[in-house]
């Protein structure tokens, strides 16, 4: 679960490290009376959980009342990257001699937390990572020795720093470790970690993904989880216990299993355009099926459903039973392609069958989405 | 011939009495797999499909000399028992649960890397040797005796692949499910190298997705060690870039991770990328794999 | 920094451990309105930091108001071995079907955690582990490998316990040992931990000791470890950083290092009677050895004082102008002896002598302790 | 001849620009120590006493070829600085500050001894090798070169046994304080061990005090490994039982660690037990020590 920039703001500065005053405002009266009270020029930072808001233009400043009115106004009505901002985040314009980068995360391939940190920070961090490797470092953590301070001076001292730099960014770089320990965070970045003139440093923008399997033993206050889904058909998906994502197409897809889901989408969109995305997971019940269909099915002028599960871990003739219901009672018209194998296959094809629904019995996906697009008219 | 399971292998079930643990249990013992006794603390005493329950590994190894265990673990309980395994002594681990936090993983990783034992997942539907034995959840009916290695990060699309290789009569040799998330117990590489050495293995198929970079570290391996011919798929090339798509190991972070960067390192290792999982029957062909 | 009972009972019911209903009182009033609300018959403890309260009379029973009357009148008048009787614990008087014991310490001697259970839990825990080893079991924890639940019930199944009890008493285990973590805990013990007739658990006594070094760190609230030191003297030396340790004699002790304080005090021991131990630690400054002399002075009727200093880490001679200072201001009439060797040792003694300070230069104590008998006229 | 110290042994003093890690490093070169750095993050490149100043331990092992480290830093820093040493390639630490947290303690000992680095304390006064150098806060005074070892868990006790021998003229091979803690660093098994192979050690003194076990436990030792004479003193008789005497490692837990309980092991061990420190110079000379 990503938190927004000012929920990780206000974690930040609890453990200390410093951060800019601010306030967060979801309408124009209280934008004005945040920069107001922290005076002016702010910075203003539409909160969307999406990467790259800088520079789809979801962060501006203002100098005056009257350019924070207009901004402000600008910022509220409008989608960075298909999100509508609905709150903003309003904070001291900091004076910046230079950004830096800090950023932890797990390494999926090492196995081991991850300590990355460079002298460029900003919002082409990714570019600096190709173009100039040497302003980059990082250094893995045994997860049996844990972290300690030394390895971060030892760290930044070999991107050539001076001393009173190396001691206050080790000193944000504990603090941070703390945090994606206690709220074990997939990803916890300072973005810039601006050096003021002064030599202090502040960190100007906060990230944190908390990693959803241990949400439930993350024991500290943490903003409920579902609120955050902003499509209505996702956080119904995540109400049911499946993994949903809206597309901008017009086939309905439940799969068992992210992969065979992906691939499945991959060949749908060679010649048709997924409506959705629908992943079950592995505790397939009639019930749950049933609740599956309601959903993809709430995506207006569908034509044509592809189901593609196996009777692995879950038992899809069960599963085959509640998506009959469903169609029996809401009597559906759309043609239905289902592709079922595994444990009890044969069960599951006759009750698929039993509803009109086209089961394919082949082992290829793409012969089941031939199926699909001769039945939608082949276009 | 095969990897990781054979006629040696003596599987213990942890969370046998479980509604999935004890069905599985079923599956396997179905399909011929010495399934030797199953652990359930509190449960010891009991049987579940005639095998004998135990209350801790270490029990269950002394009084039916297993040597390897399959995880049907609440998730979070499998970071404990997990340690526990390999305490008693046991040398191979499939983790079929999800959902276990990261950092038990690191931790679980980190423990079986240092005492040597052999574990895959979590999130994998296991290991099945066709026509020998499985540990895990598998459905034997998609799987046929044959020389083709299969290694896929997704349960469902080892089954769509070993399912396609059977209806062509492409039998498999060992079918493996490194597990889907982010961090998992071993390495693509690590399972490469195994069906590199496997005398009973002609040729392999990886089955990647978006995220991550095995198949980037994997490319490397290939071109250094691999000697049989390799084919590829990696989904994901229209999920929406940065959306979930039901686990972590799905997210693309920057570049690396992309379906175009794993393609292009795998081609420029010699591997042959499939566009479809249903071209993997002419690889096969192509290259008299049976 | 040990907790009492009450206190330590609060913080086990945080995370969890079953603990007996209970309140503390101070006064009878309040012990009978506490008692009221459990429902008698009730235990009352005295809450005094000594071991073996229970075998000193500390803990009462009570059935009926009249009863708890005189008990806790009793109590609230009384002294443990030395210590005043503050406030007693009023607490449900649970049915005891088995005692258990379960205590956490740092073996000091493999430098790693250690976990201690017995089936035989009560006041005679230690005669129990001479008399009957087996009874009891242990497991070390290795640092970098951490606590994980498992151990425990391996622990639990060596003292063959089925499986229920193994099961909640790991449970209480691995709280206790969170506990112990958490709090920087040397001392983590319930005893006993009772068995209740329908198989539950009740931690019905509770002992939590903090490390002296680690608490600037263990960020919990904790009440106020000066508080707590019933001895105003020896409050007083904590106050100014001193080890200071009231006695029954009328020979004064300041000692720079706790071993040389306990060998000057065996040596006095064996013709006179020490009144007091003051170990100064390493941070002597001449103010620091003016408080000292003032604290070991507040004894009344002493009859000389041995100041036993090395210059090894600390400044003796700085030491030795405190010293000169307090003989000067209060005129002090009791011979005092000083052995001093070490670095600036001659700069030490000269400072001694200008007031009067019998300075033995040479390097036993033990000829130092025979002048001070000479000096007090030899009995 | 010595142990621990030699002339090879080149010393970096860690908090050397503290007030007592900069007066000590005064003492310790006038005592003839190779002290060749000092470490403290901030001061690089400044002197303390004429010795160059780092910024890590690495920085001043890579200059100086510095093979040993004496702290003087303070209490809160002394865990992450005594890792950073060891990773930094230093085989002998001297850990002299007090009131450093137990947990931290018993990490770095786990750490030291896993790689292999020998180190004393936390509240130590180091080591001292008379006429040659020292590690620590011993008063040069009171040392005399000669052929008896002593360890001691006291600071100020080991100067005033080495205080005593000496003015009896007997002077002593290398002192040791292998400190205070309720746990150090190294058992005194291991430093009683040093001493027997030691060919410049005639014979051992052992300065312990109530509470812990490691007279108990090294009197196993004794009796197994020792030939050269050992004698010991036990601080502690009149302490009453269960008061703290200024350190935790002096607190009386049970009948284990009394100073009955291991005087009595000791002579079983065949040690010589003293009654009062001045004793000591009856039995070097009963042992023709010197």
């Amino acid at each position: 679960m990503r938190l927004h920039e000012y929920e990780a703001l206000d974690i930040f500065e609890q453990v200390g490290i410093p951060v800019p005053r601010r306030g967060v405002a979801g309408a124009m009266h209280e934008a004005l009376q945040v920069a107001g009270e922290i005076g002016y020029p702010v910075m203003l930072k539409a909160q969307v959980l999406v990467g790259g808001r800088g520079l789809a233009g979801g962060i501006k400043t203002a100098s005056t009342p009257d350019e924070l009115k207009e901004v402000a106004e600008g910022l509220l009505s409008s989608e960075i990257k298909g999100m509508p901002v609905r709150k903003i985040l309003v904070c001291e314009k900091a004076e910046i001699a230079k950004e830096l980068y800090v950023g932890i995360t797990v390494d999926g391939y090492s196995g081991k937390p991850v300590i990355v940190v460079s002298t460029e920070g900003g919002v082409r961090i990714e570019e600096t990572a190709k173009a100039s490797p040497e302003k980059i470092a990082s250094i893995h953590i045994e997860p049996s020795f844990g972290y300690y301070p030394y390895q971060a001076r030892t760290l930044l001292r070999m991107l050539g720093l001076k001393q009173q730099l190396i001691t206050s960014w080790t000193d944000v770089i504990g603090k941070l470790y703390n945090i994606a320990l206690r709220y074990e965070a997939l990803i916890s970045e300072i973005n810039p970690l601006v050096v003021l003139p002064n030599g202090g440093l502040l960190a100007v923008d906060a990230v944190l993904e908390v990693d959803d399997s241990a949400l439930s033993r993350v024991r500290f206050a943490l903003p409920d989880r579902v609120d955050r889904i902003e499509n209505p058909l996702e956080r119904r998906g995540r109400e049911i216990g499946v993994t949903y994502v809206d597309l901008e197409g017009d086939i309905g897809l439940i799969s068992s299993g992210a992969g065979l889901g992906m691939a499945s989408m991959d060949i749908i969109g060679e010649r048709m355009k997924p409506a959705n995305f629908l992943e079950t997971g592995g505790g397939i019940t009639a019930d749950l099926l049933y609740r599956c269909m309601e959903l993809i099915m709430m995506k207006p002028d569908l034509r044509a459903v592809f189901i593609n599960v196996y009777g692995g871990i879950n038992p899809i003739h069960e599963g085959a039973k509640g998506v009959v219901r469903y169609i029996q009672e809401h009597n559906v018209k759309i043609p239905i392609v289902a592709k079922a194998l595994g444990n009890r296959q044969e069960e599951t094809w006759e009750i698929f069958r039993s509803a009109g629904v086209h089961v394919v019995t082949e082992a290829a996906t793409e012969k089941a989405i031939d199926r699909l697009y001769e039945l939608v008219g082949g276009n | 011939m095969s990897i990781l399971i054979d006629d040696s292998t003596r599987v213990i079930v942890q969370g046998i009495t479980g509604r999935i643990g004890s069905t599985q249990t079923h599956w396997m013992l179905e399909y011929g797999t010495k399934v030797v006794g199953g652990v359930t603390p509190g449960k010891g005493g009991s049987t579940v499909e005639g095998v004998p329950v135990f209350d801790s590994v270490k029990e269950a190894v002394q009084e039916t000399g297993a040597n390897a265990s399959v995880f049907f673990v609440p998730a979070a309980f499998v970071l404990d028992a997990f340690l526990e395994t390999i305490d008693a002594g046991v040398k191979l681990i499939v983790v079929v649960p999800e959902h276990i936090p990261v950092k038990d993983v690191v931790k679980m990783r980190s423990y079986a890397n240092e005492k040597g034992v052999f574990a895959l997942g979590p999130t994998t539907p296991g290991i099945l040797v066709p026509g020998k034995g499985k540990m895990g959840i598998m459905p034997a009916s998609l799987f046929a005796p044959g020389r083709v290695g299969i290694i896929s990060r997704s349960g469902t699309l080892s089954y769509e692949f070993a399912g396609i290789l059977s209806e062509s009569n492409v039998g498999q040799s060992t079918v493996v499910g490194m597990g889907a998330d982010p961090v998992v117990l071993r390495n693509l590489a690590d399972i490469l190298e195994l069906f590199q050495e496997d005398e009973g293995t002609d040729g392999v198929i990886v089955v990647g997705e978006v995220g991550g970079e095995q198949e980037e570290k994997a490319a490397g391996f290939i071109a250094r060690k691999m000697t049989k011919p390799v084919a590829a798929y990696i989904a994901g090339r229209h999920s929406p870039q940065g959306k979930r798509m039901g686990h972590a190991g799905a997210i693309v972070r920057g570049t690396t991770g992309t379906v175009d960067g794993k393609q292009e390192a795998l081609r420029a290792a010699g591997v042959e990328v499939l566009q479809s999982p249903i071209h993997v029957a002419e690889w096969a062909k192509k290259h008299n794999l049976r």
